[in-house]
């Protein structure tokens, strides 16, 4: 049925403003202020969506986030969306919506032949069966699982809007913006207080945008735009509509999600699309209201069904009239209201009341009005597939456990439902927060809470207008009152007309009918969205799955998109009452984060691109970029990885990097190196400490090389240590290595040695470096600088202050290469100038930039390690063959005891080696495995455990092919004319001269182990 | 003040040969290359002085200080180089003249001048310093200092800065180290009219900072 | 996100720390002398308690100081905050601890 | 015990579903059994399991505090593969593979076992290096696994973005096809009835309070039921192991930390295998019912409160974005927190203790659901012969004294 229910005035549309829209492709018109459901309800529409199981038709259900089933796929294109629920959409010009989970329409939809099966498809049906064949599981089964399951479908291009964050702090939070949040706002902001108001709405109000009330004698719209109002004049109250705060967490932190902008309005940096706010908040007040809840009953989810609260918003806050002919099944007092407007908009309308006896002055109210009240009555079916057709009612037996007599059938064109209301009390729960049942409320209750956390209101199942209003002032009044502030005089309570703060709700759950949920044709929902029924839940009792967690867990009951917010309660009882337990007992499952679902992009805010993760430059970098070198990501720098000319291919570049290095002259771009300023009278002995080797000795002037390792006596980083001063070293980290360093020698200083004078200061940006490297190096360092180069007066492993290019400059003598090297470091605004010069003046001798990899390709032809690339947190200083470098009359030092240990002390430990393949034309992939004998990796048979029996396999080995070690690194070597790697092998400094083999998939590569010095053994390049 | 050097354009340098020391000595100043020259034309276009300006403030001379504070012989030594003590309570900062001296930690400070190619106001802290347990290190080059002023800058701060930064907890003359966009910097605000924030960002990190912010201002400036 | 109060600059976000793990255990001041069952005890063993728990964090991003803090593992409800060197502040429910002169050394330091 | 079929699924329908048994008993505690197991999540279940079905040893309870599968059973994000660097790690999970290969005929339950394929992926050339490494390792080892070029990664799951000029570009992967993902529920409920229909008991909101230990060897174990005899008692507590071992009077190297998982709402599907990047700590396969099922990174601190902090969430959707650019608009519906034990070498500790006749298998961190029939098998021999199987031998205690750790940090990053 189509056609207008749009009732003819009332409402916060704006009626002056209609909005053009289509669903499943079809034309209609709403109103600015509609959402998009209640425009689909004026316009006669119910039919929005399919269930995930069964494909059961649905319609809407409520008018807000704890919607199970009116999810549309919203927009097109880029910027479509699946799963949004039509009660949280408002409605914008041009908005396209399609039904999610319909093949080919919500109509006539294919998947309904489920509901066929449906007898075998109860709970878990799919872990009894399936599994005789993996095979068929695989190939068949989960395929056309996987296909049915689900509801929208991602979008298939990137998301082109931009999405935004914002970290705020405040006296304050109030979340809720109904009659008890707007209250404690106003109450904590008149005392100065910084207040953050939010609400999910677009309109502050809460349920007094739908209930028309007469607070202290003024209508309750006068009330909410006074108190509105008088918050905006606050200069510290910030007021977030469209706001929803998805989580609470330690330490009062809320996130809260902004939408911005509808989805046609293209985003930007200026006008993000959404934006997640987080709140650091000294106080909270939870204000977050209640919801309503279905009853459960025999096909108690046709078209047309909807909770009395929607109903009634739908109708006094949209002017959208959901059916003309509601029956309004009740356990309680308040959906009485909705059956009194549905009547003065002229509906025929019946009531059901499944309690005993109804108040008297309701019933008189009724009948004066000429609405039928059928009291101590069930539900027993409903009729209609795509819309309610007749409701069928019985009167209860005496003892309320069946039906007595027979159904009678009631023409109707809705279904409007009310079990009463439960506090809103996730967000509560999100930090811990443990609920206790309150029998006479029929809702659970915030029991023990958190410090400086309060809930009023709905959420502390407190239904009154005037209590939630005076208790939200007397909260907001306490809170800032916590929060340092002096709270004015307390108001005197307010008078709400009409206010029935008690509903006189009798418990129901599963409504009594003539059949067993299990044993009837008839569904009784209890999760819509998953089509969780009690039928499941009895049977998941019966197969042992009583406790709540397994219940929720195996009829998947409250994993919906409203996360249970509608069913959950429901569920429970039932199961409450299958077990013979008070639902107190029965607990409920742990409400978790977020209250409502949050977009991926909208958590990932601005960090997206290049943003997502700081790129770290050098002050040459624009120079690297402007000479094309290709880069390479160690950690969040960029590095020059190399620098191709003329199309080169890496290989060819890094060819001739390397060649330049060994004969003429070359520059590297070294500033990323960590830099450690270590002063203090006991800087000595501190690095003495940290270190394996002795620095205390190291005369000023001179530079040396260390190690550090872990107390677990691994190696954790290397690099130099000068002496600057006789009180001040200068130390160097890896560039990846360099923040954790740095931490890590505060640790010690701080915690471990604070009777130490020794002050650390990293200085890694305070210094630009470039290496100068080659044969011709002196002559290119003699044109731009004074200084005395000669190797005899400023030798290997010292270092010189001094100018260079005219730049104040520290020029260290030490190599990565083999080459005679000059490290030269400049205040890190000069670095440019300095590269600049240095290629200038290089011009003559073919001077050449070079990258990383070649740096690497280099250091390996001189067996010097790089950290996390021979090593990987496994090695200590002997199995890399640097036991020279491990002192021996050191007491301690960081990692020394470790490293006699049982296991470090093995011969048969992987060790550092030199390899040569066979083959000098072949270079061995890095991270090849070495092993003993000649095997191809497509030979290997897959891995046999050892069985019950607990023998090994494989001979006496456990592996199919025994590894001894692998390829850390390899490379073609310009200098030796073939190819060379470093590698790990067990025992393999005692295995030099022998041949080991790295096994690639279809051949074998035979590798000799040798020393792991390949080029100038006797280091006679260094000084040039 | 170094000129402008565009990505891809080498500055004038070296002629092939050796050049003499002296005239080196004079090209050097203008050699300064500060981590955001390179884009200091769009920092301008970025900024709207009605809502929100950035700027670098090149070369502002940094010297870490580390010393206890409570002894008077460090207080007084640092006084008479700076013109000004180290201040001992935690995130505040200390002023005298063009000079401030902004706490870092209990044991730690930065000491910020105005530009001084020459190091003097180094040399006159070591000299001070050099009977006391200390430490005085440059580290003019290790961070940018980025002026970000304008009605909206704490709200352009707020969109990555997780530390409360209302006037009232957060006022002229504090200073804290925190993180915004993933990487470390000291946040000083420095007036109240307009609101004027200095962020103290190392060196390598700057340019990823300046787009950082300049992303986050267009909200506020309507300069995307 | 953790709120933690850093006993130097304030109550400051989690991001600007870094976490040290258990408190209170101190490297041995002479580890040659430790059998390998000794030294894998400090190297490795841990309380790991549910409950209040003595830990470290270093305010990385802010004053760069080591402190301790004792932190409820159960509820991440945080008790108290103290510097290296001082004193133990007791756990809900304990005993403040007999005033002793504190340590010099090994994680009960005084700090700088 | 009734078994499972299409068949049996047919008969029921016609009885109204009124028959089916419960799938375990609820039995309370005897006064003594052979084997006490302290934690009824996957791996006690299995471990009870196989001490039934291999070692015929029948008189064992299972004590669970809670309700079974209530822990990081039931908080994973269902991963499984067995493409560990190290051959001790490399052969444990292995043999975990094939058992879940076979579960689901094992145990007469569909444990949904779906073998599409797992990629790690390589963001940088120290990434490519190890990567490889693995895989070289993993094909010595008889462990299926390959390595992909950026072009083959956007082969096998074409969402991916594979742009060079990503921040995190993707320069390969490594693959192992027999990897997937598992109901994770399912294995623990499988478990249960099979090792209920063996005669195992599986006692619930039984909370272990105190350990007795007479003369160094334990007798049994104090309970919220009262006291239980037990000739050897083997606790496979997850998070709570140190909880467990301070009542025996020792500490273990172990710290529990808050893992953070997440899914997205239900779509139609569209990723069609399961990709971890261990450099930006995401993870992400869909589930059969249509979610994202999405894993974060551990949280630095102890704890043992089931959640973590928000940011941790929030980084790695950042990543998660840039490496699905599709994803963006789509939206976490649930997260939740788990209870992570972890060891310094992240790896597990399957051994006995300094108390005679009681056992531990702890130390899964991040990657326990993987393991969970292989840990149960190894555990269970190691209960009924008292010694370790060689299998588990290289995860005793006694490594962290010798020193002879089993590193798998450098390479496998978060092994999840």
């Amino acid at each position: 049925m189509t056609g207008s229910m749009r009732l003819p005035g009332g409402g916060r549309i704006d009626r002056s403003r209609p909005l053009k829209f289509t669903f499943n492709g079809k034309g209609y018109t709403g109103y600015e202020g509609d959402t998009l459901a209640s425009a689909l309800i004026a316009n006669g529409v119910h039919l929005i969506a399919r269930s995930m199981k069964y494909h059961r038709p649905r319609g809407l259900m409520t008018a807000g986030s704890d919607e199970p089933n009116g999810m549309v796929q919203l927009a097109t294109g880029a910027r479509t969306e699946p799963n949004i629920k039509a009660t949280q959409i408002p409605l914008y010009d041009g908005l396209e919506a399609s039904s999610v989970n319909v093949f080919p329409s919500v109509e006539t939809d294919i998947g309904a032949v489920n509901g066929l099966l449906s007898p075998f498809m109860t709970a878990g049906f799919y872990y009894k069966t399936f599994m005789p064949s993996q095979l068929f599981w695989d190939k068949v089964a989960e395929p056309i699982i996987r296909k049915a399951a689900g509801f929208g479908k991602a979008p298939t291009e990137p998301d082109p809007d931009v999405y935004d964050h914002k970290h705020v702090h405040c006296d304050l939070m109030v979340v809720g913006a109904g009659p008890a949040g707007l209250s404690a706002a106003r109450a904590a902001a008149a005392t100065g207080a910084r207040v953050i108001l939010a609400d999910e709405q677009a309109e502050f109000g809460g349920s007094l945008l739908t209930l028309h009330r007469e607070i202290d004698g003024k209508p309750s719209a006068e009330w909410v735009g006074s108190v509105v109002s008088e918050l905006s004049g606050h200069d510290e109250v910030t007021l977030l509509r469209r706001t929803t705060v998805t989580g609470l967490y330690d330490q009062n932190y809320l996130v809260a999600l902004e939408q911005k902008i509808d989805d046609l309005t293209p985003s930007s940096p200026a006008n993000p699309r959404m934006r997640v706010w987080h709140i650091r908040a000294k106080e909270v007040i939870l204000a977050t209201g209640s919801h309503e809840r279905p009853l459960v009953f025999a096909d108690n989810d046709r078209p047309g069904t909807m909770l009395a609260s929607a109903a009634l918003t739908y109708m006094n806050r949209y002017g959208a009239l959901p059916c003309n002919k509601p029956v309004v099944v009740t356990n309680n007092d308040w959906a009485y209201e909705t059956a009194r407007t549905f009547k003065a908009h002229g509906a025929e309308v019946t009531v059901v009341d499944t309690r005993k006896t109804v108040p008297e002055d309701l019933g008189t109210e009724m009948a004066h009005l000429g609405i039928e009240v059928l009291a101590d009555s069930t539900v027993t079916g409903v009729s209609g597939k795509h819309r309610v057709k007749g409701v069928s009612v019985a009167a209860k037996n005496a003892d309320g456990s069946g039906i007595a007599g027979v159904s009678h059938s009631i023409d109707a064109d809705g279904l409007i439902v009310s079990g009463g209301y439960s506090a809103a009390v996730h967000l509560f729960c999100h930090v811990g927060g443990k609920l206790s049942f309150d029998d006479a409320r029929v809702s659970f209750m915030p029991a023990t809470g958190r410090k400086a956390l309060a809930c009023v209101g709905g959420t502390a199942a407190e239904f009154g207008i005037a209590a939630a209003i005076d208790g939200g002032a007397a909260a907001g009044a306490k809170a800032a009152q916590a929060a340092g502030f002096k709270p004015g005089r307390a108001g005197k309570g307010v008078q709400v007309a009409d206010d029935r703060a008690d509903g006189n709700v009798e418990a129901a759950w599963l409504l009594p009918s003539g059949t067993a949920p299990n044993r009837s044709k008839a569904k009784f929902f209890v999760d819509y969205q998953n089509d969780t029924g009690a039928a499941d839940i009895a049977l998941a009792v019966r197969e042992g799955f009583d406790s709540v967690e397994h219940m929720k867990r195996y009829t998947l009951t409250g994993f919906g998109t409203d996360q249970g917010k509608l069913g959950n309660i429901n569920g429970l009882a039932i199961l409450a009452e299958l077990t013979g337990r008070t639902i107190q007992e029965t607990g409920t499952t742990t409400f978790r984060p977020p209250y409502t679902p949050v977009t991926f992009g909208a958590l990932a805010g601005r960090d997206a691109g290049d943003m997502l993760d700081p790129i770290r430059v050098t002050n040459i970098h624009d120079w690297h970029v402007a000479h094309g070198a290709e880069f390479e990501n160690v950690g969040q720098w960029k590095r020059p990885w190399y620098y191709p000319i003329d199309g080169e291919t890496m290989h060819q570049a890094v060819a001739r990097e390397c060649r330049a290095a060994r004969t003429a002259v070359t520059a590297l771009d070294a500033s990323t190196l960590g830099k450690i300023d270590v002063t203090g009278k006991d800087a000595g002995v501190f690095l003495d400490r940290v270190y394996t080797n002795m620095m205390s000795t190291l005369k000023v002037g001179s530079v040396r090389y260390g190690l550090m390792l872990h107390e677990d006596g691994m190696v954790y980083d290397d690099g130099t240590v000068t002496r600057l001063a006789e009180n001040r070293f200068l130390v160097t980290t890896t560039t990846g290595g360099a923040a954790s360093v740095f931490q890590h020698l505060e640790d010690y200083l701080q915690t471990e040695w604070p009777d130490l004078d020794v002050y650390l200061t990293s200085v890694t940006e305070q210094w630009a470096t470039v290496t100068v490297s080659g044969p011709k190096a002196r002559m290119l360092l003699e044109r731009i600088t004074d200084m005395n180069l000669d190797p005899a007066d400023f030798q290997f492993m010292t270092f010189r202050e001094g100018k260079v290019a005219g730049l104040p400059a520290r020029v260290f003598r030490i190599s990565f290469t083999g080459e005679l090297s000059y490290e030269i470091s400049v205040v890190w605004h000069h670095g440019k100038a300095l590269w600049e010069a240095v290629m200038d003046a290089g011009h003559d001798f073919g001077i050449t930039p070079y990258g990383t990899e070649t740096m690497h390709v280099l250091r390996a032809e001189k067996g010097f390690i790089i950290v996390g690339q021979e090593t990987d947190g496994t090695l200590t200083p002997y199995d890399l063959g640097m036991g020279w470098i491990v002192s021996k009359k050191k007491e301690d030092f960081i990692g020394k005891r470790s490293l006699t240990r049982p296991d470090t002390v093995r011969e048969d430990r992987k060790q550092l080696v030199g390899l040569l393949p066979e083959d000098p034309g072949f270079v061995v992939p890095e991270g090849a495995q070495l092993v003993n004998n000649s095997v191809k990796l497509k030979d290997v048979p897959h891995f046999a455990p050892p069985g019950l029996d607990g023998a090994p396999i494989y001979g006496r080995k456990a592996s199919p092919v025994p590894m001894l070690g692998h390829v850390t690194s390899s490379y073609w070597s310009d200098a030796l004319g073939r190819s060379f790697a470093l590698g790990l092998v067990k025992g393999g400094q005692a295995r030099t001269g022998d041949i080991v083999y790295a096994p690639l998939d279809d051949r074998t590569i035979a590798m000799r182990i040798v020393d792991p010095v390949f080029y100038d053994k006797e280091g006679a390049r260094r000084d040039g | 003040m170094a000129k402008p050097a565009s990505p891809g354009k080498v500055a004038p340098g070296f002629p092939p040969g050796r050049a003499s020391t002296k005239e080196l000595d004079t090209r050097a100043m203008d050699l300064r290359f500060s981590p955001l020259e390179a884009v200091s034309h769009r920092l301008v276009a970025a900024s709207a002085a009605d809502h929100a300006s950035v700027a670098e403030l090149p070369f502002t001379t940094q010297i870490g200080l580390r010393g206890d504070a409570s002894k008077a012989a460090f207080a007084n030594a640092v006084k008479s180089a700076v013109g000004v003590a180290p201040p001992k309570e935690a995130c505040t900062v200390a002023v005298k003249g063009d000079n401030r001296i902004l706490w870092l930690g209990p044991d730690e400070w930065l000491v910020v001048a105005p530009d001084d190619p020459d190091g003097a106001l180094l040399a006159r802290l070591e000299k001070a310093l050099a009977k006391v347990s200390a430490a005085a290190v440059d580290l003019t080059g290790n961070r940018s200092v980025i002026e970000l002023s304008g009605p909206s800058a704490r709200a352009v701060l707020e969109k990555g800065c997780r530390h409360d930064l209302h006037p009232k907890t957060f006022p002229v003359g504090r200073v804290v180290g925190t993180l915004m966009a993933h990487t470390q910097f000291f946040l000083e605000k420095t007036s109240d009219n307009p609101e004027t924030f200095r962020l103290y960002v190392r060196s390598s990190f700057a340019r990823h900072m300046a787009e950082w912010l300049m992303d986050a201002m267009a909200e506020f400036t309507g300069r995307v | 996100m953790l709120l933690i109060p850093c006993p130097y600059c304030g109550e400051r976000p989690e991001i600007e720390f870094s976490y040290g793990g258990e408190a209170h255990i101190a490297r041995p001041q002479n580890p040659a002398s430790l059998s390998d069952t000794q030294w894998a005890e400090f190297l490795f063993m841990r309380g790991n308690q549910k409950g209040a728990f003595r830990e470290r964090w270093i305010h990385t991003h802010g004053c760069r100081r080591w402190f301790n803090m004792l932190r409820d593992t159960t509820s991440h409800e945080i008790y108290a905050v103290y510097k290296i060197g001082a004193p133990k502040p007791p756990a809900p429910g304990e005993k403040p601890a007999a005033a002793k002169k504190p340590a010099t050394r090994a994680r009960k330091g005084a700090s700088k | 015990m009734k078994r499972f079929s299409v068949f049996s699924l047919a008969r029921n329908a016609f009885s109204h579903h009124e028959d089916w048994p419960r799938q375990w008993r609820s039995p309370e505690p005897k006064p003594e059994y052979d084997v006490v197991i302290i934690g009824g999540g996957g791996h006690g279940l299995a471990t009870a399991f196989y001490l039934a079905k291999e070692h015929g040893i029948t008189n064992v309870a299972v004590l669970e505090k809670g309700w079974i599968g209530g822990g990081n059973t039931g908080r994973n994000t269902t991963i499984v593969r067995s493409n560990y660097l190290f051959d001790e790690s490399a052969h444990l999970y292995e043999k975990s593979l094939q058992l879940f290969e076979k579960l689901s005929q094992e145990l007469n339950y569909n444990v949904m076992m779906s073998q599409r394929g797992v990629m790690n992926l390589a963001h940088n050339l120290h990434d490519v290096r190890e990567s490889r490494r693995r895989v070289y390792a993993n094909k010595l080892n008889g462990v299926d696994a390959e390595w992909l070029e950026p072009e083959e990664v956007k082969a096998f799951c074409p969402i991916i973005d594979i742009s060079p000029d990503a921040r995190y570009p993707v320069m390969g992967a490594t693959l192992q096809k027999r990897a997937g993902v598992a109901r994770h529920d399912a294995v623990a409920w499988g478990f249960a009835r099979g090792a209920d229909a063996r005669g195992v008991d599986i006692i619930q909101n039984c909370e272990v309070t105190g350990l007795r230990i007479e003369k160094g060897r334990i007798v049994g174990v104090e309970t919220t039921k009262g006291f239980i005899g037990a000739k050897k008692v083997g606790s496979v507590a997850a998070g709570h192991t140190s909880v467990i071992c301070n009542m025996a009077g020792f500490r273990v190297p172990l710290t529990s930390h808050p893992l953070q998982a997440l899914v997205s709402e239900p779509i139609k599907p569209v990723h069609p295998c399961v990709v971890m990047s261990n450099a930006v700590h995401v993870y992400v396969s869909q589930s059969d019912k249509g979610e994202l099922v999405i894993g974060a990174g551990i949280d630095a601190y102890n704890s043992y409160a089931q959640r973590g902090s928000f940011h941790i969430i929030e980084g790695q959707m950042g990543a998660l974005r840039e490496l699905f650019p599709i994803f963006s608009r789509l939206r976490m519906m649930r997260s939740w927190g788990g209870i992570v034990d972890t060891a310094p070498d992240a790896s597990a500790i399957i051994s006995k203790t300094p108390v005679e006749n009681f056992f531990i298998n702890c130390g899964w961190g991040t990657g326990g659901f993987k393991a969970t029939p292989g840990s149960g098998w190894v555990f269970a021999w190691t209960l009924a012969k008292g010694e370790p199987h060689p299998l588990n031998a290289a995860f005793s205690l006694d490594r962290f004294t010798s020193g002879a750790l089993v590193d798998e940090h450098g390479a496998a990053g978060v092994a999840h």
